[in-house]
């Protein structure tokens, strides 16, 4: 499982400004791994031409033994026609319904099934939406800031729980917090603009699978080497 | 423009047809191309009419001054107070008749209609027409079967229907002439000839005219007339059926011809007759007609406004 | 908001009324142009009965004839949506049959269909029918991003999908477009009756315009005014309860 | 896209006049019940010209007619907009209207009008607007939370703002409503020349009508689908114009 | 300047779970303050109730000598016929365009302010429509997660600004990252359901207007707090 990419370069139809110019990255295993960036810098649009959304970029967007890609965002919405907890039963795949249970529990969504998804708190509907990709048939699952509105808390519990089931499928966490995707993705890409070279710089995060904060001094550092790529 | 402006005293006239434009408006267009109407100094616009129009209440509205209306609106007209008065009777006969195909339908005398289907347009004339007819030959309500007509042929072309009304002068040439085309024969079963007099078409217009402008008037009747005589004069034919053709071009001149030789015998029956020779006692049979059919509530004595 | 419906109709009804009465009595024009109220009361003492019933009738078809231009607006409507060649072929189609006026078709629908019901009830769908396809085209045909991508994403669209998720988002604007296409039922049936019909209103308003009785068609619009706005609150009455069930859904999940 | 709007209208009317054709040789019909393909050639020959000038001359008033309809559609569909008694009245007014049928207000239209352009205009408009209208009022009607918070907490938001974003919005819905309704445009300019006027393509019609001449009839409506079809395509250009203005803004301020 | 609220109990219309029951709290001083609390737990519920968007409740939910709120929030979008720039400035008060001028360089907009709202990122969305309801006539704005999507550097930067320029007025700055409310707020008011007693408590935030990082252990110590709170 790879994500390769070389010599990038892409701008948005009938824009003049590039998003990305001559980009070089390389993800090569499974994982929990993260892109970050400052507000603006091309998350979202490196997350979508990965997921086909946008095309007509230059160079090459590869990714190999990955074949199905699924990108979800913090904005998505179920339709209001019946309660998200069937909605969430409605598009479980065969064989899933424990894991939709289990995600159902850890993500603190069991008291909410009755709800219309318009009901919700914006976290909670971070939370129902994301649950759903997970019961999908998916190598690579993108989270644009799918988590954004959660508090640090479930967000941990959420975290620890995706890395725990799926050890072997590929994550790009998306998310404006530093100590979190530190502490627990693997990979970290932080984009740093079109303007600065290279473009992109890949960091090692503590990719820890417990809530145990033992090595704080490690995390520190780890931050600080996002905080000055970025 | 500015000839009005200049000779104020021209009168300027509005006269609304019933129909569109059509060989039963002959003599109004012939008056109009050879400049009757101005020779005998009046300014007139001939406007068309159709099946939303209503020469009467745009007499009383002063949207025109003169119009063509056929007999039961007059007399409904006046039994609700509209002054309107009757200056000419175009038709003498009346040119609605039904047309049926004589193949398929036999009519010999008016008892034949028992056991037909007779297509009428329900609140229509023809209706009055044909209830009268039925009432004078004894033929009751149960043994005929009466049509509701629209404005397309259809049921008639598919044989749903055995009698079909039309405009003997008009659409009659032109449905005969359809069917004569498919190889079928059509003749017209005629309610003047059996009996109904019930008049038609008619130059209407207001008691005010009448007593305010009567030489106006008579100027305009006697120029519409002049037009009228000119028109129906076999001499004149050619040039009636190129007037005609131009202001309907949707009708072949051959079919122009036909009409026009039928409307002549409806207009002028007979050399000598004077064109527009109102004839009171139909006048009064019509409005007999009326009253029974319970049409108006009570007589209007119609003469009165002839 | 029966009464709220009911008594709208009839101000409107009376302004328009006032402003032909006006018009009579400030022209003095004769009755035979304008009826005077007393003519007007006679043909509604005299007419009322057959014209309730004739408008009943009139409205039976019309509410048959809604239903199915709700059905056929939501054919094309779902056919048509697609940006592709298909569905602008089929908008085409759509366009153009309705570019023609029913006064030039209906024969050919006489010919095709004789003149039963079946041809009143199509010329009825037909006036009513387009108003809805353009309200449906416009919502089918744009999509919901933020609701659709996921099943987009998973292979899960299917059209039926497609077009609850669009009509659910839309359920306003549908709603107000069915219950204001409801009067357009009732012309089309109208018009329908006016044109080929031996029953219902239409085909009284035929006869009295033959017999230019206005007062009997004002009784006739008084009627049609009356009926229409009950439908309309029926219509509306059942679209408030449509879009009450989904904001206030009921606790407890079974 | 102008070849595409024109192939397609061809491809119904070859489609229509195939079904007809159909039917007479099938059931093997005279001449008079449905003309032959010769008699229609001839039909062709003989009043295109003027079947051409007179669509051109109703196309003239269609889209006069169109522009006073989206105009008239648009103040009502904003006074209409509020869920207040007024709005409603509005709302109730502007459905009783449309409820009565327009073969039954024409007379009154003509009396109160005189039988100038200004009737056969009014009739076209009344015809081509209340499809409009009910696509306006539901979108009108409906907030956008999202931007309208913004100005409503700021005392900012005033009916003209209000419109405007709910138009904007729902762009595209209001370009397919526009953009369908001409074709009620020309509809209704037809009906109204079929009951009134004395020129454009709906008194031909009611001549050939009159004269049971379905070949004209068929002739008429092939250039009444030809004529749509090029203002359609015009409105649906200028409609894309508009939403790419909008999509893609230029660079650079000034 | 106050907010007062007594015994305040509300749940949603036609819904059985009460979001508040009998709430207390207070808050009397003019400030950059925090509305903090789990996912779910009812801060934008509570926002709502104070800019009268929601009604319906029981108790007492009043202001003293403030009149005018705002509430913003960070699904709020702009117009689209316009650039951002032209919007900005046309609903910018009456000699505030310096202000605006000032807003928009702190908050990174410059280079974006010919570009219509629906081609911006999210983060760059969440700051467009915060600088809007900044340059308005307000004594209290309620900041409805209107930074959630912005990087950590440039929200500091903001909300550091924003504390400068506005120092009598009132925030209510609802956010789920810890650290942030601890260092910058002057009290966080930490939400804790329904179910637990009291339903909310009042904590003091260090309220830095700097940002250098010398308590490292008072700040900490808030954090701990807070978490503990919640
Ligand atoms: N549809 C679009 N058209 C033109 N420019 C766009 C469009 N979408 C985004 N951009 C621009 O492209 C750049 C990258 O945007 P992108 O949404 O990828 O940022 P991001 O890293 O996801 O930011 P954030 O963290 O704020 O979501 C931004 O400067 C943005 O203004
Ligand atoms: N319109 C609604 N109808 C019914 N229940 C609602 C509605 N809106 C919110 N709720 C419920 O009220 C509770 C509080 O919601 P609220 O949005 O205030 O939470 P929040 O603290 O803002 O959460 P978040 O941090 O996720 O935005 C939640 O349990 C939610 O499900
Ligand atoms: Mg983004
Ligand atoms: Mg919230």
């Amino acid at each position: 499982m790879r994500i390769h990419c070389n010599h990038l370069t892409y701008r948005y139809p009938a824009t003049s400004l590039y998003v990305f110019k001559d980009l070089d990255f390389n993800i090569s295993e499974p994982g929990f791994h993260a892109l970050f960036g400052p507000s603006g810098v091309g998350k979202t649009t490196l997350a979508r031409l990965l997921a086909g959304k946008e095309n007509d970029h230059s160079g090459a967007l590869r990714t190999e033994a990955v074949s199905r890609i699924l990108y979800s965002y913090n904005t998505e919405r179920l339709p209001g026609w019946a309660s998200v907890g069937m909605h969430l039963a409605g598009v479980t795949r065969e064989g899933q319904k424990n894991r939709l249970e289990e995600l159902e529990t850890v993500f603190g969504l069991t008291e909410h099934l009755d709800s219309r998804f318009g009901q919700l708190s914006m976290g909670q509907q971070n939370r129902v939406n994301l649950a759903r990709y997970l019961v999908q048939d998916f190598d690579l699952l993108i989270m644009d800031e799918s988590l954004a509105n959660v508090d640090e808390a479930t967000r941990e519990k959420i975290i620890l729980c995706i890395k725990r089931i799926f050890p072997g499928k590929l994550f790009l966490y998306i998310s404006h917090n530093v100590a979190e995707v530190a502490r627990f993705c693997r990979e970290i890409l932080v984009l740093r603009g079109v303007r600065r070279s290279p473009q992109a710089i890949s960091i090692h995060g503590q990719d820890q699978t417990s809530d145990d904060r033992s090595d704080a001094a490690e995390l520190e550092r780890t931050m600080l080497e996002i905080v000055h790529a970025s | 423009k500015q000839q009005k402006t200049r000779e104020p005293q021209i009168p300027e006239l509005a006269y609304r047809l019933k129909w569109v434009f059509n060989t039963s408006a002959a003599g109004e267009l012939y008056a109009m191309e050879h400049g009757i109407f101005k020779a005998a100094g009046l300014s007139v616009e001939v406007k068309p009419g159709g099946p939303e129009k209503d020469a009467i209440k745009e007499l009383e509205l002063g949207h025109a001054q003169f119009g063509v209306a056929s007999a039961d609106m007059v007399i409904r007209a006046l039994s609700q107070g509209a002054p309107v008065v009757v200056a000419a009777q175009l038709f003498q006969i009346n040119p609605l008749q039904w047309i049926y195909r004589s193949d398929r339908t036999v009519i010999e005398t008016p008892a034949d209609l028992a056991g037909k289907v007779l297509g009428v347009t329900f609140g229509g004339n023809d209706e009055t027409i044909m209830r009268a007819l039925l009432a004078k030959y004894g033929i009751a309500g149960s043994e005929v079967e009466l049509h509701s007509v629209r404005y397309d042929y259809t049921p008639f072309y598919q044989g749903k229907v055995d009698l079909w009304p039309v405009y003997r002068n008009a659409q009659g040439i032109i449905i005969e002439e359809k069917l004569r085309q498919a190889g079928e024969k059509a003749v017209f079963f005629d309610p003047h000839g059996a009996g109904v007099r019930f008049v038609a078409n008619s130059v209407v217009t207001t008691r005010d005219m009448i007593e305010q402008q009567p030489e106006v008037v008579d100027r305009f009747i006697s120029a519409l007339l002049t037009g009228w005589e000119a028109a129906m004069d076999p001499a004149n034919s050619d040039e009636t059926i190129r007037i005609i053709h131009a202001y309907d071009p949707d009708t072949p001149v051959d079919q122009i011809r036909r009409q026009w030789a039928v409307t002549r015998k409806f207009v002028k029956p007979s050399s000598g007759f004077k064109i527009g020779t109102i004839d009171v006692s139909a006048w009064e049979e019509t409005e007999r007609i009326m009253v029974e059919q319970g049409l108006v509530q009570k007589p209007v004595n119609v003469r009165t406004a002839l | 908001m029966l009464h709220k419906r009911l008594y709208q109709f009839l101000i409107v009804y009376l302004i328009g009324l006032s402003v032909l009465l006006g018009f009579k009595y400030g022209l003095s024009l004769s009755d035979y142009v304008i009826p005077g109220v007393p003519m007007i009361w006679k043909a509604a003492e005299g007419a009322s009965g057959r014209y309730v019933a004739d408008t009943l009738n009139t409205l039976g078809v019309a509410v048959v004839g809604h239903m199915i231009s709700i059905f056929l607006a939501t054919v094309v409507g779902i056919l048509g949506r697609r940006r592709s060649w298909a569905g602008s072929m089929i908008r085409a189609a759509a366009y153009n049959i309705q570019a023609y006026p029913i006064v030039a078709v209906a024969p050919i629908i006489f010919i095709l269909l004789g003149d039963g019901p079946v041809s009143r009830l199509l010329i009825a769908a037909m006036i009513c029918y387009f108003p809805l396809l353009l309200s449906f085209m416009g919502i089918f045909s744009e999509p919901v991003k933020d609701i659709e991508h996921f099943f987009n994403a998973t292979g899960r669209m299917n059209w039926r999908l497609q077009v609850k998720i669009r009509a659910f988002e839309n359920m306003r604007k549908l709603t107000t477009v069915i219950v204001g296409s409801a009067t357009m039922a009732m012309v089309g049936t109208i018009v329908a009756e006016f044109i080929a019909a031996a029953n219902g209103i239409g085909y009284s308003i035929r006869i009295a315009l033959y017999q230019s009785d206005l007062a009997k068609i004002l009784v006739a619009l008084f009627y049609i005014g009356i009926f229409t706005s009950l439908y309309l609150f029926c219509l509306e009455w059942a679209g408030f309860r449509i879009e009450k069930r989904f904001e206030t859904p009921k606790e407890g999940r079974g």
